[in-house]
């Protein structure tokens, strides 16, 4: 009989307990609001500086991002990647760290590496991604990072990846070219210089 | 599976289903409200984590362990690497140890308070559930400010961790705890002590030492039956002899030991213990030291296998792995603590109602990630 | 002025070593500072040298604890010799593991379960292992004791062909599902288990995935199981 | 009582004198049903913020333009009610065609039928009978009939359970409601709830209003096990077992989508307004204001009743985001070893009572 009385009085008790706590947060709903109203207020992006080199580099993985230009095509990035989801195709120059104009290939990296590839695919597809960063630490010339890597301030950091199509995911990088044309192209240089 | 008698019925619960915590689809032969029998369907997630790991690098396992238990991703890394370690014979530096705790504590934490909270919701209290989730979202804000990561971090590498830490690191973990404590308090009043949850869970699915112990549940469930158990105490692998912390277990304050009730209750004391180790940590966290010195320039270990058990959220995450000196493990078996959780639901769930049997698998707080692999 | 110098260098390492960087960071002179840095990297390489000397306790209990865990594997191989002359393969067995017979295993699993020297309560897990295209497969189980907190791992292989394993569902229960998952894999057979079916796989799975001979079906209820990703080449 | 007068207003006529009776019903039915949808509207968007706030979040907060819930989601349950009337609606191929389509109605009767006896003002009821809460009682018990219908007829288990739950649970609910009811009933002599509301004009203990919430405690008792009751009733956490959306799945509206889904939400909130105006009615001095002497005229009596039972409804709302859920055989347990004990030794309690004080 008491034990029955215990337990109304326990129900009763707890139960206000917990109407105190929601009720609290009821009133102060204006100090401890969490939500953010998405589209006009964002979540802050983590700034920083990691232990690496690279001075301001955004930690934030949202896309990756080559610079093509500095890519000398060495395949770590695929080879490093667990879901194969980086296809990278070269071609091989003639004469290695030579500019050539009409396929807008340069010959040496921002870093001072003279090429001996021509990089004519470079795919990544973003839907298979699974966002681990291996590739781009083995990467000699940086120019595979996420966006926001330690290239970042060449691009806007941005998280918002959506496409109506599944393919607009796959992004090329490098643009298209054989063998061939490379072969006139180099002969038309080497004819311009002779 | 029995046979189905006349007055009984099959009710599939799941695959999709609010409360099987994923794609689990339970088998139940239910007598009007009475559960008779329970059969789980598992593997509708099956991503062949194994097979993956065959045909990969070493260092390319680590983005698969954190699929694996995707709730935390930092202690299945954790476990990866410390069996990879162990089998290279790699001396990681001490601050690389200390980060490492640091992440694998913040991550029990969090892991923690996604598994009270959804707990919460199964027995049908929304509320506690969002307060929990609200500060779960500060720890993956710390895991983000730390490898940009908020879920599937691929930060701890064999010999160390992919990022050193942010600058203001320390005092933003400080912060957190600092919030974090006195919320304990709150959850426990909201949740923890209500008359209406006490009598859902205290009593209910009873999960015996032995049977827990034969069917090889770890973790927080041995522990809630009053087991006292934990790998970070009783085999410490990495440098958790230096941390001075208790291992809570389940007393039966408020019905039998190995309720519902006392599994929820243990996983909140662990909170607070996690906190414990946390603060230690931060204090002598080794200033500096480069994250990247001890990581080996390519990874192939010696012929021979190694049987590596950590303690993850879930209890004991064993990594049995078999390298041939190739640089892609040979073989690459995880003993995953949910799937030995869940294969006990049938012993201690039958002849309960069907509103306890929801309880008591969110009290086993499975990750079907994990079980499925 | 050198001394003065280098005396500026020594007390900015020094406050480095206490951990406030500034103190080097804040010298503006460059080839100071940068002096500065290398003389605080040299002396942070012998405070590390002097801390591995200092402390090899870490070390040496490591080694201790492997030879704890060396005699209790050693003991338990022997306590089994004893028991069982014949079923333990000697030559196969090392200080890690104990490879035996599987004829008798379901006799030994309840020797080493219920054997007060032994009382290894846990089964902690049972790894498949295809030993090559050619050869065996092999069974491995990972035992533990929670009263002795001790491990031991016991090896049982199997022909390719016919694996067959006695279950040791009935001795640890959590073994139906490790039995079952090894068997989803492995293909290989415990006798006695009460029903053994796939249970990660569809149960219309062909073969034994984790085999290294395994190939994989082209379609699956006429889905065309993909080997190239399309749209790609 | 409007019924009353529209009868005396409209012209009698001779070739058939139902026709008068008929469209007087009609005309105070559409007012009523205009106003359990506005009721609805508020109502919904209330919950909407307050369990937002509990929550720590601040809800729908619509801000572009039109009809995107304008501002601060004012417009969002308009919009929730356009996409449910949109919304396809989907009739199992396996359902019972007839009684699938007709639970909703019988849910939403119950609760309809229920308000032509509720007191909004000293004025304003639709039909003043002499057992008016009686026959709130008896006609708010009818939507089991429909829920029962809907999991059966849906052809579903999930539904079926959720239809056995709330059947078990509103038919045993209805015991200590209309118990405590009795003690109103004892105290006031009257079923009538205008003649309930009258006797609790006045003051007792010399400064309290003289509401039977106040009278003596056995009231306060009645007053809180009938709440509860209530509760129950309309099938609110914690005692929303019927449809345990953790559990089973939507209870006995799984199978429902679309207007007919609106049609059980709807009577769901309706009935929540007919429980707490019969509990602000028969314990809280219905339309008498606070003060009494002051603002009493019918005017303000329709605003005492409805912020008496608006805070009633809070209450449930309240209720509902704070607690666990209870188990099918706890609700029985606190039904029948619990309100109904006390609900009965309340009525002898009132007894003795009135005998000595009263």
């Amino acid at each position: 009989m008491s034990n029955y009385f215990k337990n109304i009085w326990e129900t009763i008790t707890t139960m206000l307990t917990g109407m105190r706590v929601t009720l609290q947060h009821l009133w102060s709903i204006r100090r401890d609001n969490v939500t953010l109203q998405y589209p006009e207020e964002r979540w802050p992006r983590p700034e920083r500086n990691i232990g690496f080199d690279h001075s301001n580099y955004n930690v934030i993985r949202s896309r990756l991002h080559v610079d093509i230009d500095d890519c000398i095509g060495c395949l770590k990035c695929e080879r490093a990647c667990p879901v194969d989801c980086i296809k990278i195709e070269t071609v091989k120059v003639p004469n290695r760290g030579e500019d050539i104009r009409s396929i807008g290939h340069t010959g040496v990296t921002a870093n001072g590496t003279k090429k001996a590839m021509v990089v004519s695919r470079f795919d990544i597809d973003m839907t298979e991604c699974c966002y681990c960063n291996l590739c781009t630490y083995p990467c000699p010339e940086e120019c595979i990072y996420m966006t926001g890597g330690p290239n970042s301030e060449k691009h806007e950091i941005d998280y918002e990846f959506s496409e109506y199509d599944r393919n607009d995911l796959i992004f090329r990088f490098a643009k298209k070219v054989s063998d061939e044309e490379i072969e006139s192209a180099t002969s038309v240089s080497t004819g311009g210089e002779s | 599976m029995g046979i189905v008698k006349g007055d009984q019925m099959v009710l599939n619960i799941g695959p999709q289903h609010p409360s099987t915590h994923g794609v689990l689809r339970l088998k139940v032969v239910t007598d009007g409200e009475i559960v008779s029998d329970i059969e789980p369907i598992i593997g509708y997630l099956h991503r062949c984590f194994e097979k993956h790991c065959e045909n990969s690098t070493y260092e390319q396992v680590i983005p698969f362990t954190d699929r694996c238990d995707y709730i935390a991703s930092m202690n299945n890394n954790f476990g990866y690497v410390v069996a990879m370690e162990k089998l290279m014979e790699i001396k990681v530096p001490d601050r690389v140890e200390y980060i490492r705790i640091i992440m694998a504590e913040l991550n029990r934490i969090a892991s923690h308070l996604l598994a009270l909270g959804v707990y919460g919701l199964d027995v049908g209290a929304f509320t506690p559930f969002l307060y929990m989730f609200r500060d779960r979202e500060r720890i993956l804000d710390i895991f983000e400010l730390t490898c940009g990561a908020r879920l599937l971090y691929n930060y701890m590498w064999v010999g160390g961790v992919s990022h050193d830490l942010p600058v203001g690191f320390v005092e933003t973990v400080y912060g957190f705890l600092d919030y974090f404590e006195p919320k304990l308090k709150e959850y426990n009043e909201i949740l923890t002590y209500n008359k209406i949850f006490i009598e859902r869970t205290a009593d209910v699915g009873v999960l015996p030492p032995e049977v827990a112990i034969s069917y090889g549940v770890s973790g927080p469930n041995l522990r809630g039956s009053g087991v006292k158990w934990d790998l970070r105490k009783d085999e410490p692998y990495s440098i958790y002899e230096r941390f001075d912390f208790d291992v809570p277990v389940g007393e039966g304050t408020v019905g039998t030991t190995g309720d519902c009730w006392d599994r929820f209750y243990v996983r909140m004391l662990e909170m607070t213990e996690s906190a414990k180790i946390l603060r230690q940590a931060l204090k002598d966290l080794p200033q500096d030291g480069d994250v990247h010195q001890a990581i080996p320039k390519k990874i192939r270990p010696p012929k021979g296998s190694i049987y590596q058990r950590t303690e993850s959220p879930r209890g004991d995450l064993a990594y049995y792995i078999i390298s041939d000196g190739s640089p892609q493990p040979y073989r690459l078996k995880m003993r995953s603590p949910a799937f030995t959780a869940l294969s006990v639901l049938n012993e201690i769930s039958r002849g309960w109602m069907l509103s306890d049997v929801i309880a008591i698998l969110g009290s086993l707080d499975i990750v079907l990630g994990e079980i499925d692999r | 002025m050198t001394d003065n110098l280098e005396q500026l260098i020594k007390e900015a390492v020094e406050k480095a070593l206490e951990g406030d960087m500034d103190a080097v960071n804040n010298i503006e002179d460059r080839v100071t500072r940068s002096k500065a840095k290398a003389a605080l990297v040299k002396a942070k390489r012998e405070a590390a040298k002097e801390e591995t000397e200092a402390n090899p306790d870490e070390n040496s209990n490591d080694s201790s604890d492997s030879k704890q865990d060396k005699t209790t594997n050693e003991h338990i191989a022997e306590l089994l010799i004893q028991q069982f002359p014949g079923d333990i393969n000697k030559e196969l067995s090392s200080q890690e593991h104990i490879q035996i017979q599987s004829k008798k295993w379901l006799v030994i699993s309840t020797f080493l379960r219920d054997d007060p020297s032994c009382l290894f309560d846990s089964l902690q897990c049972i790894t498949g292992v295809d030993l090559g295209e050619e050869s065996d497969l092999e069974v491995r189980y990972n035992l533990h004791s929670m009263t002795h907190r001790h491990a031991v791992e016991i090896r049982i292989s199997c022909p390719r062909n016919k694996a067959k394993v006695p279950s040791v569902e009935s001795i640890w229960r959590i073994g139906d599902w490790f039995e079952r998952e090894t068997y989803d894999m492995y293909g290989i057979e415990f006798e006695g288990h009460r029903d053994l079916k796939r249970i990660l796989l569809p149960e219309d799975w062909e073969g034994w995935p984790l085999r290294k001979d395994y190939e994989v079906q082209d379609t699956y209820h006429g889905i065309v199981v993909q080997k190239v990703k399309e749209g790609w080449e | 009582m409007i019924v009353d007068r529209l009868i005396d207003w409209l012209p009698t006529s001779v070739a058939w004198p139902g026709l008068t009776f008929i469209v007087a019903v009609i005309l105070c039915a559409v007012p009523v049903f205009l106003f359990i949808a506005v009721y609805a509207l508020v109502a919904i968007y209330g919950e909407l913020k307050i369990s937002s706030f509990i929550q720590d979040k601040v809800g729908p907060m619509g801000q572009g333009v039109g009809l995107h819930a304008w501002r601060w989601g004012l417009l969002q349950p308009v919009a929730d009610a356009l996409k449910l009337i949109l919304k396809e609606d989907i009739i199992p191929s396996a359902a019972d065609k007839k009684l699938f389509i007709l639970a909703p109605f019988i849910v939403f009767i119950g609760a309809f039928i229920a308000f032509s006896a509720l007191p909004f003002s000293q004025t304003i009821i639709i039909a003043d009978m002499n057992i008016g809460i009686f026959y709130i009682l008896a006609v708010s018990s009818l939507g089991v009939i429909g829920i029962i219908l809907a999991g059966w007829s849906s052809n579903n288990k999930w539904s079926l359970y959720g239809a056995m739950r709330s059947a078990a649970q509103i038919v045993s609910y209805e015991i200590p409601a209309a118990l405590s009811i009795v003690v109103v009933i004892m105290l006031t002599s009257t079923m009538s709830m205008q003649g309930i509301i009258q006797y609790q004009s006045g003051l007792v203990w010399g400064f309290l209003p003289n509401w039977l919430l106040f009278n003596n405690p056995f009231t306060f008792l009645a007053f809180i096990i009938f709440f509860i009751s209530g509760v129950a009733e309309c099938n609110r956490t914690p005692f929303d077992i019927p449809e345990a959306e953790s559990e089973l799945v939507a209870g006995a509206f799984t199978e429902y989508s679309g207007m007919r889904y609106a049609f059980f939400f709807l009577s769901e909130y309706a009935n929540m307004f007919v429980v707490s105006g019969v509990a602000a009615a028969a314990f809280m001095g219905g339309w008498q204001s606070p003060i009494p002497g002051m603002f009493d005229t019918p005017g303000w009596g329709l605003f005492w009743f409805m912020s008496k039972s608006m805070f009633l409804i809070f209450m449930m709302i309240w209720f509902r985001w704070t607690f666990p859920r209870l188990r099918v055989d706890q609700l029985m347990d606190v039904c029948w070893k619990g309100f109904i004990p006390i609900s009965l030794f309340n009525i002898f309690g009132v007894g003795i009572w009135y005998l000595i004080i009263g």
